[in-house]
């Protein structure tokens, strides 16, 4: 019933601490005309726009989609916002997929961005609510205890976390747009950086960025002259759970697992781990490299660490996992999720330069939000499905 | 109990302030704009169509389209395109007295932009009346380095 | 007057909103509870679990909680962190342990803090107890709780309290 | 396209102030709306509208899932606007035939905060939020350029807003209601010139909820479903002097995609929380004298924001399901001085 949906352009800025040059909308335009040049078209070929990203506190602009609908062509077109925490940036995704899916429009763009340096990313994630003691120190206060449960669950070795950051942070040399890329962040290196909420070390957690993602995507029928062979949407799904409640398994989120379930289902797909070619993942913090491995059924329960300690997941291994350096290299919140979403289809494309993985066919792009309630995951092929 | 907090009917209620520092980049466009205003100056920018927008924009508000590299001087004066009065200023608003917002197009643009009009009174207002920026003696680019416009020959 | 020579590259642009927070109902009286040294969880009308702090519904069966349960104020520590890192809006000294206490008699873990006790030594499975302000300092807001400390009592084994991670 | 139909609504009362969370207010609205569908748990989508900048908490919708029923886990999404638009992302997911069945909601508290300034943070944050023009002074100025331009006069204001609040006489949910004289009205003084408070929706608190079903199945459930039978939104530049504010060019856009005009309209539910603005829309709709317009109020009466422009596009149903009115056209806003606008029609058979 549904139509076909191509990703055939792909456009991101280069992630950085502090993007000193641009406003908020010229930061935008980067990564969007980025998107259009890949795909061969202009503003006006555009026929709705969809945008997504976190708190509109980070920025101190509520519902800049507003602000930003003449900057981003959007001008007597359909404008939709999205914000699902983390996990934005793919259902943004998925809400401009669905658009082309629906038969409703031909050429989508769709953005997602975030400037964490108009103010700091620490304040908007923990605005003090009244009469409450505050005891979660941000985002790294509130996921240490879960890392923490899961190493005493699985009983992973300690180091498992630091092999994670040493992959990616490798991996982000490849890549020209990371925001991270230091050669020197070696095993020993990471093994020494602080302590921030133990059990998790300062380079074992995600930089706070500047940066946007952009994609254009298109029904079959519309499918530009690009330079290069779309990437196809297989199959997409969301799952959401409330953030708390009594029997929640919070190390490996229901969600989660029922996300996976049914983006592989959808796509045909019934053994993940041989059939997928390459994962970004949403690993804010090294060590949920291994607990998504489990989450995302491409380990058995407690088994997810040893894909890392085997080396599975590396950009040479049976299965590679951000390629790209992932959100461990670069961390724009609200375009996080798009950037994995981009990514996977960037390696379907054979566009991911560097971090290419060799033949990769089959890719799935995911992200996560909230205290992992919060889940969205696309499953693209170079193949149409 | 803090004398802040209140009991109403049962449920209980306390200040809640949102308070950020915000510093923001303001790319090449804007911040021709910005540095003008802090040297007492107004630019606006030109369209690929020719149109002059002021504040001057990225892009053209129409298409989306990238604004032309041509700056061009506008103002000082204006034209009053629309107004409204303000009998109660808030403190964060540029005049501590009775004053008018309104959507002014200085001469030489294409668009109007909004800012303050203090004049005394609402019977001193109309449309299309002509009005020039109040400058501030300190200034640092920012919109505020105009404190506000008045009625011309004042 | 600025620098002329030099182009403007930034804005400052500082925002501050005045509200007027509310608590709620259920939230409220769990305060108001907290306020007289009690710690008042509600239980689900169907699945029967008990909340703390209570939001006035049980997200697992999307139904309103109003049956209130009075908690013990000694628990078991279910996971933790200890954190060495500054945060704007905590004013516990560095290092501290960040807890959730799954409260006897209650079905979900609580966030709160562990001192009078070597981070070292803090463990899963720890059996702890609230430390509150002296009782004439008690007010209707979380800070009555000032901290978890040990008490001393055998660990609970970790199998017990696998279900509440 | 396929048939999609609203086949339930539920709003909370438009308090002045509520004290309750967002949970608390929001849990019964959709428990109502939910048992009014015929539709047992769980929706194959969920979609909701709300801003965190309302209440100045961030997050806001996070917690609100408490009430929706997210357990299992269900496929759900939001949007950071108003649950019109909830309704619309909702209606492309049964378009793409991966959902039969749908939970829409919004909620939004607006008194906590002085909501006119909150407001000025949707502004351009370079240069027009640090003036903090406040959106009643901002409505203002296009009333004026409005009066100026038509013709029309405050008297003609005042008329909207009593025939308005005569209206919301009937709704016991409106915040603001009664027989008013508009001699009366027009002796009261502006608050932002030509404005006054008649010419201004209330202030309140409120959350709405709502079902769609496609098909079939939407008829095996409701007597009279509200066909969904055209669904369109556009967005205008964000300055205001960038634009002609006498006009509104995005709904006249959405009015002709949405196929407004292909029938008589009976009734229409518009999203004008401010009355000058009830006249715009009416032209950019091409709305005849004989439409009855807002019977429950409008905005005017009551604007839980967030839910307002969701709560516009229920009304219209409810007049579908009680058979006065065959057709109907629900419309809903966001932004500045009616920047971006909804556009939603609704038929009975």
């Amino acid at each position: 019933m549904a139509e076909r949906c191509a990703i055939v352009g792909i456009g991101q800025t280069h992630h950085t601490a502090r993007r000193d040059d641009v406003s908020i909308a010229g930061l935008l335009r980067e990564a969007a005309l980025r998107a259009l040049d890949d795909a061969g078209l202009d503003w006006p070929d555009v026929d709705a726009v969809v945008i997504g990203k976190a708190p509109d506190m980070f920025e101190g602009v509520m519902m800049p989609e507003l602000y930003l609908a003449d900057a981003l062509g959007a001008v007597g077109k359909p404008m939709l916002r999205v914000h699902t925490a983390g996990s934005v940036g793919g259902s943004t995704a998925i809400v401009a997929a669905s658009l082309i899916q629906a038969g409703i429009h031909e050429r989508v763009l769709t953005v997602a961005f975030e400037k964490q340096s108009e103010s700091n990313a620490m304040w908007a994630l923990t605005v003090k609510t009244p009469l409450q003691a505050a005891v979660v120190a941000g985002a790294g206060g509130y996921f240490a205890p879960l890392v923490r449960g899961y190493m005493q669950r699985s009983g992973a070795p300690e180091d498992t976390g630091i092999r994670v950051a040493v992959k990616d942070r490798a991996n982000a040399l490849k890549n020209p747009y990371a925001h991270i890329r230091d050669p020197n962040l070696t095993f020993d290196a990471i093994a020494g950086s602080p302590m921030l909420w133990d059990p998790i070390r300062f380079h074992e957690t995600c930089p706070s960025s500047d940066g946007a993602c952009a994609m254009v995507l298109t029904s079959e029928r519309a499918i530009p002259r690009p330079k290069l062979a779309p990437a196809w949407v297989h199959s997409m799904a969301m799952r959401s759970e409330p953030t708390q409640f009594a029997g929640q398994e919070k190390i490996n989120p229901v969600s989660g697992q029922m996300c996976a379930k049914e983006v592989y289902s959808k796509a045909g797909i019934t053994d993940p781990r041989r059939e997928i070619d390459a994962a970004e993942i949403y690993v804010p913090f090294s060590w949920f490299e291994p607990m998504w491995m489990e989450n995302l059924g491409f380990a058995e329960v407690g088994q997810g660490w040893k894909m890392t300690y085997e080396g599975a997941t590396a950009l040479d291994g049976d299965l590679p996992v951000n390629c790209s350096g992932g959100v461990l290299s670069s961390n724009p919140i609200g375009a996080s999720g798009m950037l994995r979403f981009a990514e996977a289809a960037m390696q379907v494309r054979g566009q991911a330069g560097e971090h290419q993985v060799d033949g990769a066919k089959i890719a799935l792009g995911h992200a996560y939000g909230g205290g992992s309630q919060f889940f969205s995951m696309w499953i693209v092929g170079s193949a149409r499905p | 109990m803090s004398d802040l907090v209140r009991d109403e009917g049962g449920v209980l209620t306390a200040p809640h302030v949102l308070e950020y520092p915000y510093r923001r980049s303001v790319g090449p466009v804007l911040g021709r704009f910005f540095t003008a205003l802090r040297d007492g100056r107004l630019v606006g920018v030109k369209t690929a169509k020719g149109r002059v927008l002021v504040p001057p924009a990225e892009y053209d508000p129409e298409t989306g389209a990238a604004v032309s590299d041509a700056f061009v001087d506008v103002g000082p004066g204006g034209v009053v395109t629309t107004w409204s009065w303000v009998s109660r200023p808030r403190a964060k608003q540029p005049l501590d007295r009775p004053f008018a917002w309104a959507l002014i197009r200085l001469d030489g643009a294409d668009t109007a932009m909004l800012h303050a009009v203090d004049a005394g009174e609402p019977s001193r207002m109309k449309t299309g009346m002509r009005v020039v920026p109040r400058w501030r003696a300190e200034r640092v680019g920012h919109i505020g380095d105009i404190e506000c416009f008045q009625p011309e020959g004042e | 007057m600025a620098d002329e020579a030099k182009p403007v590259t930034n804005i400052k642009t500082p925002m501050r909103l005045e509200y007027r927070y509310s608590a709620g109902v259920a939230t409220s009286r769990f305060l108001r509870g907290i306020g007289q040294g009690k710690i008042l969880g509600q239980r689900c009308p169907s699945c029967r679990k008990v909340y703390v702090p209570p939001r006035g519904s049980c997200p697992r069966c999307a139904v309103p909680t109003v049956e209130e349960v009075e908690l013990s104020d000694e628990g078991t520590i279910t996971t933790f962190a200890i954190v060495r890192v500054p945060s704007e809006n905590i004013d516990v000294p560095l290092p501290f342990a960040s807890v959730h206490v799954l409260l006897d008699g209650c079905d979900i873990p609580f966030f709160s803090v562990v001192q009078e006790c070597p981070v070292d030594q803090i463990r899963i499975g720890m059996r702890v107890q609230a430390v509150w302000v002296p009782k004439e300092e008690l007010t209707s807001t979380l800070q009555s709780i000032r901290y978890f400390k040990p008490t001393g009592e055998p660990d609970v084994p970790f199998e017990k309290l696998k279900e509440f991670l | 396209m396929r048939e999609v139909a609203i086949v339930s609504f539920a709003q909370a009362p438009n308090a002045r102030r509520e004290l309750r969370n967002e949970v608390e207010i929001l849990m019964p609205v959709v428990q109502e709306a939910v048992a009014r569908s015929g539709i047992e748990r769980p929706f194959d989508f969920t979609c909701s509208g709300s801003s965190d900048f309302l209440q100045g908490q961030p997050f806001a919708f996070v917690m609100a899932l408490d009430a929706a029923g997210a357990w299992p886990p269900i496929p759900e999404s939001h949007v950071e606007m108003d649950g019109a638009w909830a309704l619309y992302e909702a209606w492309v997911k049964i378009q793409t035939g991966q959902a039969e069945t749908a939970l829409v909601y919004a909620f939004g508290k607006s008194s906590p905060g002085d909501l006119p300034e909150v407001l000025a943070t949707q502004l351009d944050p370079y240069v027009l939020a640090p003036l903090w023009p406040d959106a009643v002074s901002l409505a203002a100025l296009q009333a004026r350029a409005y009066l100026e331009k038509s013709g029309h006069s405050e008297r003609d204001l005042a008329e909207v807003a009593a025939r308005s609040r005569r209206s919301a006489k009937s709704n016991p949910n409106a915040t603001v209601s009664g027989d008013y004289e508009v001699e009366k009205l027009l002796a009261t003084p502006h608050i932002a010139d030509p404005l006054r408070v008649h010419d201004c929706a209330p202030v309140c608190d409120g959350a709405v909820a709502m079902v769609l079903v496609a098909g079939d199945r939407a008829r095996k459930v409701c007597e009279r479903p509200a066909w969904i039978r055209g669904i369109d939104h556009r967005i205008e530049p964000h300055s205001l002097g960038a634009r002609d504010l006498t006009v509104s060019v995005s709904t006249r856009l959405a009015a002709e995609k949405a196929g407004v005009g292909r029938g008589a309209v009976d009734v229409a539910e518009l999203h004008a929380p401010f009355t000058h603005q009830e006249l715009i829309l009416r032209d950019a709709l091409g709305l005849g004298a004989n439409v009855k317009v807002n019977p429950s109020g409008g905005a005017l009466c009551a604007n839980p924001m967030m839910a307002a422009g969701l709560a516009r596009i229920g009304e219209a149903a409810s007049r579908i399901w009680d058979g006065s009115a065959r057709r109907a056209v629900a419309h809903a806003t966001s932004g500045p001085c009616l920047q971006q606008n909804l556009v939603c029609v609704l038929e009975g058979a």
